[in-house]
C-alpha cells in the first residue's frame, strides 16, 4: 500500500518536474549557417525559381559580387556602420560599374540589360525585401556592426557571399533568436531597448 | 449465466442484517476475498467489510505538498530567468506567491486523489470479472463469495439460511 | 415496506420524514429524465438563443474593438467585469453546500446539493469567459499562461490577475472534478434502469461503477478529502477576485475588508441564484416531497446570514471612509450615495441589505413565491453591487480625468449571451443527470431488517 | 476630384523618389502579420539622406504672420516633425502648437493634388500647362482690373505680384485676418507713424495687457510668451506682476496676477486713469497732461464700473514699476473704438517712458492698411470694376462677416483663381484653382522685422503635382509678354530669391555671396540686429467716450483660439482636438456664459441658445465659464467652415456671421446680441475635462510670491498659510518608504539592472508653463499619436498622452477666480502601481527608471490604466491607427516609433526613442551622454521652457537642479509612488485661496 502511494506521488513530481523543465532553452535556436554552393557557379544560372528564397525582378548575384569580386558589403549598404539602417544602393551605385561592365556571358548580359533598362527609364528596381523584422522591434545596425565587427552581417543574415539568391539563413523574426544572442554577449535584454 | 465469470455463490439481500450476518459467516470461514455489492455508503456493511482506513489519505497529502512546492519553485524560476522590476517590488517576492502557491497545492491534491481512486479501486477488487446484478445500485445487497463445488453449495445455503432473497450459484 | 421516521443524530434538526423505500428513490429521480416536454424546449431554445446572440456580438467586438463596447476612461473596466463578478460569487453557494455543510454533516444539503454544484460549475464556466471577452486583444489571451515560449518570457505572478488565472482555473477543475466524482454512484443506478442509447452513454459515465464494497471504501474517502479541499477553495476564490479590486489603490476599491466582504456577497448571491432555480424546477421535475419547505427555509435562513454580512460590511465601508479622514475615499462614497449615479448604489443597499432583512421571518422563508421574488431581488442586487465596485473607478484620484458610465448595446447583449450561456448549460444538465444524490438520499433512509427494528445507521 | 494626367504623388511614386527602406514608417503595427515588403532604391543617392538618420533643414513657419524660425525633421526624405530653429530670434528653438501642426497642412489629405478648373460648376483636372495658358489669356485681358489679394506673405513673393499686378496696371491687395490695423492707425495719430512696435515682455517689471492676447494669436505670441516666461516666470526673488483688463478670461488673462473685467468698451477710460496716475508721479508732455487730466480714479470708476480702488491700486503699480509695458489691440477686445484704446496705450507707455525700452519701433519696415483695403476690393468688385483676381494665402470669404457681402462682390468678378493649399471658402468660389507649393516644398523668404530674413527651402519632394506660385506667376507674365514679361523676368522663383538675398547680402556688406548664402540656409534666414528708432509724440488726441456697441442685451466677443487662429487651423485635426487651453473643448464651438447669466438664462453646459445681433443670429452649445462678465457672452473664432476638408467643414458654426462690417480702420470684433435658449436642444461639448475643481488635492500648487522668494517648501507656504499640516507620514509609513528604498536598491542587483543606471527625469515649473499646448502637439507629432474624433473625446478617450489640466480656484464667494495648469503626462513612478497589476510584464520598470510599456507584449487587461492614479495610460479602444491617418497624412509617422495597435495601452514613454538615438550616438562616438545633447519632444517646444528633462543621478543635470528647488512637489506624493516628474509650484503675486481640505464632494461639478 505505501508503494502504491509513493508510485503515485513519484507520478505528480514527474509531472511538475516536467512544467518546470520545460521552461528550459528548448527554443534557443543555434545559428544555422547558411547551406549554399561553395562556387558561383555551381548554380542553375539562370535562375529558374529552383533555388532558396523569393526571386528578385533582376537576377542579383551575392555571391559574385561578393565573393568572386571581393566587394565589401559596406561598399552597397552604406550606411549600416552609421545608422540603424543599413540601406540599399541606389541605382547609381550599380550603375557606377555597370556602365562599363556588361556581363561575361550571355545570360548576366540579360540580367544587366535589366538594370540599364531601368536606370534609362529612371525606374527603380523594386527588389523583394528578404530581411525584415515587426515594426515593434527596432534593431539598429550601426550598434551591433560596432560591436560585432564590419563582417558581422553572417551573424543574423548568414553567408550572403555565398547566396546566389538571398534568403533567409535564420528565423530573425524570432524574438528568442535576438534573446539567446544578447545573453551570449551578456548586453541588456530590456524590452525597451528594442520594443518602443 | 454466461461464462468467464469468477466461479462462486451470489447471494442478494433486501435486509441489511441479514447480509451482515452473511459477510461475518464468510470471513468467519477466511474468506477476505469477498465483494459486496451496495447503493449507497453504509457504514455497518464497510465495517462487516472489515477494511482498514484507504491509503487515498496518503496520496492526498503528498500531492497537496508536491503542489505547494511546484507552485513556489515555478515562480521562482520564473522570476529568476527573466528578472524584471515592478512597482519596485523585488522580482522575487515571496508574499505575491501565496496565493498561487495555494491555488496549486489545491488543484494537484484533489486531481491526485482522483487518480489514486481510480488506482486503488482497480488494484484492490478481487481478480476476475465478478458477477454483478442490476439492483444492486437501487435496493438490494449483493454478497459474493468466490467458491466451487461442495464449498459453494454450502455457502448457497448458508445464505438462504440468512434470509437472502435470491442466491445464485456461478459455475465457472 | 415502509420505514418510520429517521433517527437523526443529536443536535440536528428534525428532518421530515421521508415515506420513501430506496426503490421508490430511484424511481423518483430516474423518472425526472422522462423524455423534455415543450416548455423545456421552449426555455432551452430561448437560452440557445441568447447564448447566440452574445457570441455574435462577441465576435463583432473581436473584429471591430472594444471601443464599442461603453467603455469611457478613466472607467477601464464596465459591464464586463461586473457580469464576470456576478457570475464567479454565484459559482459559489454549490461548493459552499456541497462541501462545507458537507463537513459540518448537515443534513438538509443532500437533497439540494447536486443542483446548485450543477450551477456552480456552469457558473464559473460562464464567469471564465469574461476575462478573455474583456481584454483587448482577446486573441493572445494565453500569454496569461505560463508555457515555456519562443520569446523566454514568463507571465508576472505579482499581478492580482495571475493570481486570478490560477484560482479561477483551479476553482473550475476541482469543482466539476466534485460534481463528476460525485455524480458516479448515481449515473450507476440510472445505468441499470434505463435501455437503448441512454443505457450506452450511462455505462460508459459510469466509469465501470459497481457500488462494491471496495469502490466504497476508497469513494467515500476521496469524497472526503475533496470536500475538505474545496472547503477553503469557495473562501479562497472570492478572496483572491477580491483582491482583484482590494490590491489596487483605487479609493472604494483599496479596502482591507474586501475578501470577507466578497465571500459573504457571493455566497448571497450564489444562494439567491440556487433559490430562483429550485423553487421552480422542483415543480417541473416533481420533485417536491425531496426538496421540501425545510430546505429552503435553512437556505433562506444562510441568505438572512450572508445578506446581515453584507448589511454590516456596506456600513462599515462607508464608515471607515468617513474616519480614515481620507478626502479620496469620502469623495468616491459620497458620489455613491449621492453622485451622478446614486441610484446604482442604492439598488445595491436596498435590494441585499434590505431586502434580505424580511427573512427574520418563518412565514416568508416558508413562502416560497416569497422567497422566489426575494431572489430575483437579490440577483438584481448583486449584479449592482459589482456595478457599483467598479464605478468606484469614475472618481478616483485626479478630479480632472473624471468621467461616468455609460454602457452600449454591445454590453448589454453579451451580458444577456452570458444568461443563455449558463441557462443552456443547466437546462441540458437538469433533463439529463440526476438533479438529486441518489446515493445520498437513500443513505437517510434505512436499510429494512428482518427483525423490522429500524435501526439507521447513519452517522 | 478626378486623377490628373501628370499622375499625382502616390505612395509608390514617393517611394520611388524618397526610396530605403524604413520609409513607410511604421504603420504596420503591433503584431500584425506583414505582406511581401519592396525595398526601392534611390535612383541618385542624395549625400545628405541616410536612412535610418535624421536629416534637419531649416526653414520658416508660415502658420501666422510670426514667421517663426523652425526646424524640419526629415526621414527617408519625408518632413515628421517640425521644431524650433535655436537660430532663429523669433522662435530660439521652441515652436507653438499651430507652428508644429503645420506638417498637417504639408500631408493634409484634402490638399488640392493638381490644377483644377471649374465646368459647370464641377471641378475638373487639367495640366499646368493649360493652367498657366489660361492665366495668360485672363490675366493679359483683365488689364487695370487685375487684383491680387495676398495674405501674410511677404517678402520676394509679395514684390512679384506687386510687380505682376503693376504691370497689367492692376492692384495687389495685402490683407490678413486679424491684420493689427487699429494699432497701425493708433501709432499713425500718436507718433505719425503706421508701422508696428515690438514689445520687450522679457524686460518687463509690470505688463498692463488690454485686449491684447499676447500668449495666442496677438503679434508674435511664441516669442512674446518666451518674454513673459523670463519676466513672469518666478526668477530668483521675484517676478514681474501681469494685469488683463477684458470682458473675458483668456490664456493670457487666465495667466495674468489679476483679471480686471471694466465695462465693455470703457477700457480707454481705464487706460487712461492709469496714465493719469503715472503723468501725476512723472509729469510729461502737456499735451499729455492734458489728455489724461481728467481720469482721477474716481471718473474713471464712475464710466468703467471698476472699484475705484483697484484702478488707484493698479495704476499707483504701473506708475512704479519700471520698465512696465501696456499693450492693446487683441481682436477680442477689439470695439469700434478700437483705434483710441490703442492710442491710450500709445500714451500710458509714453507717459511711462516705456517707448524705446519695452516698447520699440523700426523693427516693422512694413505699414499697410488691411481691412480697409479689402473693403475697398469688396467696394471694387461689386462694382464690377475688377475683371480678374488671385487669392493668395488669404481667405475672405470666410474671414470677413457675412454681412460684408464678400462672396456676393466677388461672385460678379468674371475671373477668380485661388492657390489655396485646401479648397476653401474663397477657393470654392473661384474659376481656377493652382495649388501652391506647401511651405515645406518650396523656396520662398520673408522679413517678418526688421533685420530678421527668413528663408524657406524645400524639405522634400512635393506630395502632389503642385506647383509653386512665385514659378506660376513667372510663367504667366512671360507668357503675357510686354511690360509683364519685364516686370518678372526671371529663370525660376528660386533665382528670383537668390537675386532678393545677393542684394540682401551686398546691403549687409557680405563678401562672397556663396558663403553667405549657405550660411543663411542652414540657419534658416539672415539675423542682423535692427536699430531702435527714436519716436515723439505727434498727437495726444483720445476720444474716451465708451463706445457704441448697439442695443442688445448682452454684449457679445467673438474671439480666435490659439489653436485655430482665424479657422485656418480647423483642417489640422492636432488643433481640433486639441483642447482649447482654457475651455477644455475640442470640435466644435460654444457659447461662453456666465454662471449667473447661465443662472438667469436657465440653461445648464450643453443646451442650445441662440444669439440673434443685427447682423444675424448664431446657435451654439453653452459653455458656463466663470472667467466671463455676467452681461458678456462669446464665441471662439475658427468653426463654422463650409469648405476647407473633411475635418472643417460643417463643423460648428462661425461668430463672424454675428458681426457687422462697417466702414473703418479696423473690423470691430465685439457687438451686442439678444440670447434666448431653445427649448430641448442639447448638444453634449467633447470637454476633456471631467472635474473643475482639484478638491483640494494638491494636484497644481500654488504659493505667494513673499514665500517663494522666503525659499519655502510648499509644506511650509501650506502651514504658513493658516492651513491645518500637510500629509504627515506616521511611523509606519516612513518605515515603509525607508524599506522602499532598500527593497529598490536590491532589487536593481538582478540581471539588467545591476550597475550604474541612468535615471530619467522632469521637471515642470508651473511659474512659466502657460498652458498653451504647444507640448500636447510636439507630443503628437512625435509620438504617432492618433486623432480619435469627437465622439471618442465625447466617451474621454483621447489619447493626449500629456495634458494639460486646468483647475478653477476661487471664483466661489467673491474670491476672484483663478485659473491653474498643469502639465500631466506619465510620471514613471519608481514605485509604479501600474506595473505589478499587469500580468504579463507589457508594463515594467526599466534599468534606466522608465515606466516601460511593451506595446507589443499588451493583451489589453487595461488593469494598468484603472490602477495608474495620474490616469495617464490611453488604450486603444478601437483601430485608431487606421482611422487617423488617411494617405497621406501617414508621411508624417515618426517610423522610430511603433503606431499602437488596437486593444493595446499606451502612454507618454519619456520619448524612449530619443533617449534610444542619443545613446547610440554617444556609444558610437565612444563618449558619455551630455546633459541637455537631447531632449523630450514636449519640453523641446514649450515656448517658456517650462519643461525640463535629463539624467537624476547625472549631478551637473539642469534637472537635478531644479528637483531640489524648494518649490518642488509631487502630485499626489501621499501615495508616496515615486514619481520621476517633479513639479515646482505656480507663484502668485496674491496670496493663493486656500484649497478646501478634506472632504469636497459638494465642491465636484
Amino acid at each position: 500500500m505505501r508503494r502504491v502511494a509513493l508510485g503515485g506521488t513519484l507520478a505528480i513530481v514527474a509531472g511538475v518536474a516536467v512544467l518546470v523543465a520545460a521552461g528550459s532553452r528548448t527554443e534557443a535556436a543555434a545559428p544555422q549557417q547558411a547551406t549554399a554552393p561553395a562556387t558561383p557557379v555551381a548554380v542553375p544560372w539562370p535562375d529558374e525559381g529552383t533555388l532558396k528564397g523569393p526571386k528578385q525582378p533582376i537576377y542579383f548575384r551575392h555571391d559574385v559580387h561578393a565573393t568572386q569580386y571581393q566587394i565589401q558589403c559596406q561598399y552597397c549598404h552604406y550606411s549600416v556602420a552609421v545608422a540603424s539602417e543599413p540601406g540599399i544602393p541606389s541605382m547609381q551605385t550599380c550603375m557606377g560599374c555597370h556602365l562599363v561592365i556588361g556581363g561575361s556571358d550571355t545570360t548576366s548580359k540579360v540580367e544587366i540589360k535589366k538594370l540599364r533598362d531601368a536606370w534609362n527609364a529612371k525606374q527603380p528596381v523594386e527588389w523583394v525585401r528578404v530581411h525584415y523584422l515587426a515594426r515593434h522591434a527596432h534593431f539598429p545596425h550601426q550598434r551591433h556592426v560596432a560591436k560585432l565587427g564590419p563582417n558581422a552581417c553572417a551573424t543574423c543574415h548568414g553567408e550572403v557571399q555565398r547566396m546566389p539568391q538571398v534568403f533567409q539563413a535564420n528565423n530573425i523574426r524570432n524574438m528568442g533568436w535576438c534573446i539567446s544572442c544578447h545573453l551570449e554577449h551578456g548586453v541588456s535584454r530590456d524590452c525597451t531597448v528594442c520594443h518602443y | 449465466m454466461a461464462g468467464g465469470y469468477v466461479p462462486g455463490v451470489l447471494g442478494s439481500f433486501a435486509h441489511i442484517d441479514a447480509a451482515i450476518a452473511t459477510i461475518t459467516a464468510l470471513r468467519a470461514k477466511g474468506h477476505r476475498d469477498l465483494t459486496i455489492y451496495y447503493s449507497h455508503p453504509n457504514h455497518e456493511l464497510e465495517e462487516a467489510a472489515g477494511h482498514g482506513v484507504s491509503p487515498v489519505r496518503r496520496v492526498t497529502l503528498l500531492a497537496g505538498m508536491t503542489g505547494t512546492c511546484a507552485a513556489f519553485g515555478m515562480q521562482i524560476w520564473m522570476n529568476r530567468d527573466w528578472p524584471l522590476v515592478v512597482g519596485g517590488k523585488p522580482p522575487i517576492a515571496v508574499p505575491s506567491m501565496v496565493v498561487i502557491g495555494f491555488e496549486l497545492t489545491v488543484l494537484v491534491a484533489a486531481l491526485s486523489t482522483l487518480a489514486a481512486v481510480v488506482i486503488f479501486s482497480l488494484l484492490f477488487r478481487a481478480k476476475g470479472r465478478v458477477v454483478y446484478h442490476e439492483r444492486f445500485s437501487d435496493d438490494r445487497i449483493g454478497v459474493f463469495v468466490p467458491a466451487t463445488g461442495a464449498q459453494a453449495r454450502e455457502y448457497q445455503a448458508l445464505m438462504q439460511a440468512n434470509g437472502a432473497v435470491e442466491v445464485q450459484h456461478v459455475e465457472g | 415496506m415502509a420505514t418510520s421516521i429517521v433517527d437523526l443524530p443529536t443536535g440536528h434538526t428534525p428532518y421530515p420524514p421521508i415515506t420513501q423505500t430506496h426503490a421508490d428513490v430511484t424511481r423518483d429521480v430516474v423518472g425526472t429524465l422522462s423524455p423534455p416536454g415543450k416548455g423545456y424546449l421552449a426555455l432551452l431554445a430561448a437560452a440557445v438563443a441568447c447564448f447566440v446572440i452574445g457570441a455574435a456580438t462577441f465576435l463583432f467586438m473581436v473584429f471591430k474593438g472594444l471601443g464599442y463596447a461603453g467603455y469611457q476612461p478613466p472607467i477601464f473596466w464596465s459591464v464586463f467585469i461586473t457580469t464576470f463578478v456576478f457570475w464567479v460569487g454565484i459559482g459559489h453557494a454549490g461548493t459552499l453546500i456541497s462541501a462545507i455543510l458537507y463537513l459540518f454533516r448537515s443534513p438538509w444539503r443532500t437533497a439540494v446539493y447536486r443542483s446548485t454544484e450543477a450551477m456552480t460549475v456552469f457558473a464559473v464556466m460562464t464567469a471564465g469567459l469574461f476575462p478573455i471577452i474583456h481584454i483587448g486583444r482577446q486573441w493572445i489571451f494565453y500569454w496569461l499562461l505560463p508555457y515555456p515560449n519562443a520569446r523566454y518570457l514568463w507571465p508576472n505572478f505579482k499581478s492580482p490577475l495571475m493570481w486570478d488565472v490560477f484560482a479561477i482555473g483551479t476553482y473550475l477543475t476541482v469543482s466539476s472534478c466534485f460534481l463528476i466524482f460525485g455524480l458516479v454512484p448515481d449515473v450507476a443506478a440510472i445505468r441499470d434502469k434505463v435501455t437503448g442509447w441512454r443505457k450506452w452513454l450511462y455505462t460508459r459515465l459510469a466509469f465501470g461503477w459497481q457500488g462494491t464494497d471496495n469502490q466504497w471504501r476508497h469513494y467515500s474517502r476521496a469524497y472526503l478529502y475533496l470536500a475538505a479541499l474545496c472547503a477553503p477553495l469557495v473562501l479562497s476564490v472570492h478572496s483572491v477576485v477580491s483582491w482583484d479590486f482590494a490590491s489596487s489603490l483605487i479609493p472604494g476599491w483599496h479596502g482591507t475588508i474586501f475578501a470577507p466582504y466578497f465571500v459573504a456577497g457571493a455566497i448571497y448571491s450564489g444562494i439567491g441564484m440556487v433559490l430562483t432555480l429550485l423553487i421552480p424546477l422542483r415543480k417541473a421535475l416533481k420533485i417536491e416531497h425531496m426538496i421540501t419547505e425545510y430546505h429552503f427555509d435553512n437556505m433562506a435562513k444562510l441568505t438572512l446570514l450572508t445578506g446581515t454580512i453584507l448589511f454590516y460590511a456596506y456600513g462599515m465601508e462607508y464608515f471607515v471612509a468617513w474616519y480614515s479622514g481620507n478626502t479620496f475615499e469620502q469623495t468616491t462614497f459620497w458620489r455613491r450615495a449621492f453622485g451622478p449615479e446614486w441610484w446604482g448604489g442604492w439598488t445595491m443597499i436596498v435590494c441585499n441589505a434590505f431586502v434580505s432583512q424580511l427573512l427574520w421571518f418563518r412565514k416568508i422563508r416558508t413562502n416560497l413565491t416569497a422567497l422566489f421574488v426575494i431572489s430575483i431581488f437579490i440577483n438584481l442586487g448583486m449584479w449592482f453591487e459589482r456595478w457599483v465596485i467598479i464605478q468606484s473607478l469614475s472618481n478616483d484620484f485626479i478630479p480632472y480625468a473624471w468621467d461616468s458610465m455609460n454602457p452600449t448595446w454591445v454590453d448589454w447583449f453579451i451580458f444577456l449571451g452570458s444568461c443563455g450561456w449558463f441557462s443552456m448549460w443547466f437546462l441540458l444538465f437538469a433533463k439529463n443527470f440526476p438533479i438529486v444524490a441518489i446515493q445520498e438520499i437513500k443513505e437517510f433512509i434505512p436499510m429494512p431488517r428482518k427483525s423490522g427494528a429500524a435501526h439507521g445507521g447513519h452517522h | 476630384m478626378s486623377e490628373s494626367p501628370q499622375q499625382p504623388m502616390n505612395r509608390r511614386r514617393f517611394l520611388t523618389v524618397v526610396g530605403a527602406s524604413g520609409a513607410g514608417a511604421a504603420v504596420l503595427s503591433g503584431c500584425s502579420t506583414e505582406k511581401v515588403q519592396k525595398l526601392v532604391p534611390y535612383l541618385v543617392q542624395s549625400e545628405d539622406q541616410i536612412p535610418g538618420l535624421a536629416t534637419y533643414y531649416a526653414s520658416t513657419c508660415t502658420e501666422c504672420a510670426a514667421s517663426c524660425g523652425v526646424h524640419v525633421r526629415t526621414r527617408e526624405g519625408r518632413a515628421i516633425k517640425l521644431e524650433g530653429n535655436p537660430d532663429n530670434p523669433i522662435s530660439r528653438g521652441r515652436l507653438c502648437a499651430r507652428g508644429q501642426a503645420g506638417l498637417q497642412g504639408l500631408y493634409n489629405p484634402d490638399r488640392v493634388r493638381t490644377p483644377m478648373r471649374k465646368e459647370g460648376g464641377a471641378w475638373k483636372a487639367i495640366t499646368w500647362d493649360e493652367a498657366i495658358k489660361l492665366l495668360a489669356e485672363r490675366f493679359g485681358a483683365a488689364g487695370a482690373g487685375l487684383r491680387i489679394v495676398a495674405g501674410q506673405a511677404r517678402g520676394t513673393l509679395t514684390g512679384l505680384m506687386n510687380r505682376v499686378a503693376q504691370a497689367q496696371g492692376g492692384a495687389l491687395v495685402r490683407w490678413e485676418a486679424f491684420d493689427r490695423d487699429a494699432e497701425r492707425a493708433a501709432n499713425q495719430r500718436t507718433f505719425g507713424r503706421g508701422d508696428l512696435a515690438t514689445y520687450e515682455f522679457g524686460e518687463a517689471r509690470y505688463i498692463l495687457s488690454v485686449g491684447a492676447d499676447f500668449l495666442e494669436t496677438w503679434g508674435s505670441p511664441l516669442e512674446q510668451a518666451r518674454g513673459f516666461a523670463q519676466s513672469h516666470g518666478f526668477r530668483d526673488g521675484a517676478m514681474a506682476r501681469h494685469v488683463y483688463v477684458g470682458p473675458r478670461m483668456n490664456l493670457t488673462a487666465m495667466n495674468a496676477d489679476e483679471w480686471l473685467a471694466p465695462r465693455p468698451g470703457t477700457e480707454v477710460a481705464f487706460v487712461l486713469g492709469v496714465a493719469h496716475a503715472v503723468v501725476a508721479r512723472r509729469g510729461g508732455d502737456p499735451r499729455l497732461q492734458a489728455a489724461v487730466a481728467t481720469f482721477t480714479p474716481g471718473a474713471v470708476a464712475q464710466a468703467t464700473g471698476l472699484a475705484a480702488a483697484d484702478i488707484e491700486r493698479v495704476a499707483g503699480e504701473f506708475a512704479a514699476a519700471a520698465p512696465s509695458l501696456a499693450v492693446a489691440g487683441g481682436i477680442g477686445a477689439q470695439y469700434p473704438n478700437a483705434v483710441e484704446l490703442c492710442a491710450a496705450v500709445n500714451l500710458l507707455n509714453l507717459a511711462a517712458g516705456n517707448i524705446g525700452t519695452t516698447v520699440r519701433f523700426g523693427a516693422d519696415p512694413d505699414a499697410r492698411e488691411g481691412y480697409a483695403a479689402i473693403r475697398r476690393l469688396q467696394e471694387e468688385m461689386a462694382g464690377g470694376a475688377v475683371t480678374a483676381v488671385l487669392f493668395h494665402e488669404a481667405n475672405p470669404v470666410y474671414a470677413l462677416p457675412a454681412s460684408a457681402r464678400f462672396g456676393e462682390a466677388l461672385a460678379k468678378v468674371p475671373f477668380k483663381v485661388s492657390t489655396a493649399l485646401v479648397l476653401d471658402e474663397t477657393a470654392a468660389q473661384c474659376d481656377l484653382l493652382i495649388p501652391n507649393h506647401h511651405a515645406l516644398e518650396r523656396w520662398d523668404d520673408a522679413a517678418p522685422r526688421a533685420g530678421t530674413f527668413a528663408l524657406m527651402q524645400p524639405v522634400m519632394q512635393p506630395v502632389f503635382t503642385t506647383m509653386h506660385t512665385g514659378d506660376v506667376l513667372l510663367k504667366v507674365a512671360q507668357a503675357i509678354g510686354g511690360a509683364s514679361a519685364a516686370a518678372a523676368s526671371a529663370p525660376s522663383f528660386e533665382a528670383l530669391v537668390r537675386a532678393t538675398w545677393q542684394q540682401l547680402a551686398a546691403a549687409q556688406k557680405a563678401g562672397d555671396f556663396e558663403a553667405f548664402w549657405r550660411a543663411a540656409l542652414q540657419r534658416g534666414g539672415h539675423y542682423a540686429a535692427a536699430p531702435v528708432q527714436p519716436v515723439s509724440l505727434a498727437s495726444a488726441q483720445v476720444d474716451a467716450t465708451p463706445a457704441a456697441l448697439g442695443d442688445g442685451e448682452f454684449v457679445f466677443t467673438a474671439y480666435p483660439t490659439s489653436m485655430l487662429h482665424d479657422g485656418r487651423g480647423t483642417n489640422r485635426p492636432w488643433l481640433v482636438e486639441n483642447a482649447d487651453p482654457v475651455t477644455k473643448v475640442t470640435w466644435h464651438h460654444w457659447v461662453e456664459v456666465s454662471p449667473a447669466t447661465a443662472k438667469r438664462l436657465d440653461v445648464r453646459e450643453g443646451e442650445i441658445v441662440r444669439l440673434a445681433s443685427a447682423a444675424g443670429t448664431l446657435e451654439g452649445p453653452v459653455y458656463v465659464f466663470p472667467g466671463i462678465r455676467d452681461d458678456v457672452v462669446a464665441v471662439p473664432l475658427g468653426w463654422g467652415h463650409t469648405e476647407y476638408g473633411r475635418y472643417a467643414a460643417g463643423r460648428g458654426a462661425n461668430a463672424l456671421d454675428l458681426l457687422a462690417a462697417p466702414a473703418g480702420p479696423a473690423l470691430p470684433y465685439v457687438t451686442t446680441v439678444g440670447v434666448t435658449k431653445v427649448r430641448n436642444a442639447f448638444r453634449a461639448l467633447a470637454k476633456t475635462e471631467g472635474n473643475p475643481r482639484q478638491l483640494g488635492r494638491h494636484i497644481a500648487e500654488a504659493m505667494p510670491l513673499e514665500h517663494a522668494a522666503a525659499g519655502y517648501t510648499i509644506k511650509q507656504s501650506w502651514e504658513k498659510l493658516g492651513n491645518p499640516e500637510h500629509e504627515v507620514n506616521t511611523e509606519a509609513e516612513l518605515q515603509a518608504i525607508e524599506g522602499f528604498e532598500e527593497a529598490f536598491a536590491a532589487a536593481r542587483e538582478l540581471g539588467n539592472y545591476a550597475g550604474e543606471q541612468p535615471m530619467w527625469g522632469l521637471a515642470v515649473d508651473l511659474a512659466k508653463c502657460t498652458g498653451c499646448s504647444a507640448c500636447v502637439t510636439a507630443c503628437y507629432a512625435e509620438n504617432n499619436i492618433p486623432v480619435v474624433g469627437e465622439e471618442e473625446v465625447l466617451r474621454g478617450r483621447e489619447m493626449t498622452w500629456i495634458r494639460i489640466e486646468r483647475y478653477w480656484e476661487g471664483g466661489t464667494d467673491g474670491q476672484p477666480v483663478e485659473g491653474r495648469v498643469v502639465p500631466m503626462m506619465c510620471q514613471h513612478c519608481d514605485a509604479a502601481p501600474c506595473e505589478p497589476v499587469c500580468p504579463v510584464y507589457a508594463a515594467y520598470h526599466t534599468p534606466d527608471g522608465l515606466n516601460g510599456q511593451v506595446y507589443n507584449r499588451c493583451v489589453g487587461t487595461r488593469y494598468c490604466a484603472n490602477n495608474c492614479p495620474y490616469k495617464v495610460r490611453y488604450f486603444n479602444w478601437k483601430a485608431y491607427n487606421w482611422q487617423a491617418f488617411p494617405e497621406p497624412l501617414d508621411l508624417q509617422l515618426n517610423p522610430d516609433v511603433t503606431v499602437r495597435a488596437r486593444g493595446v495601452m499606451e502612454k507618454c514613454t519619456f520619448c524612449v526613442q530619443r533617449i534610444r538615438e542619443a545613446q547610440h550616438r554617444a556609444k558610437l562616438e565612444g563618449r558619455p551622454l551630455r546633459d541637455g545633447e537631447f531632449t523630450v519632444a514636449c519640453a523641446q517646444a514649450c515656448p517658456s521652457d517650462a519643461l525640463v528633462f535629463g539624467d537624476m543621478h547625472d549631478p551637473e543635470s539642469r534637472v537635478r537642479s531644479l528637483k531640489q528647488s524648494p518649490r518642488g512637489y509631487h502630485v499626489l506624493e501621499l501615495l508616496n509612488v515615486r514619481p520621476a516628474v517633479t513639479y515646482l509650484a505656480k507663484v502668485n503675486h496674491r496670496p493663493a485661496p486656500a484649497a478646501a481640505a478634506g472632504h469636497g464632494a459638494e465642491e465636484s461639478h
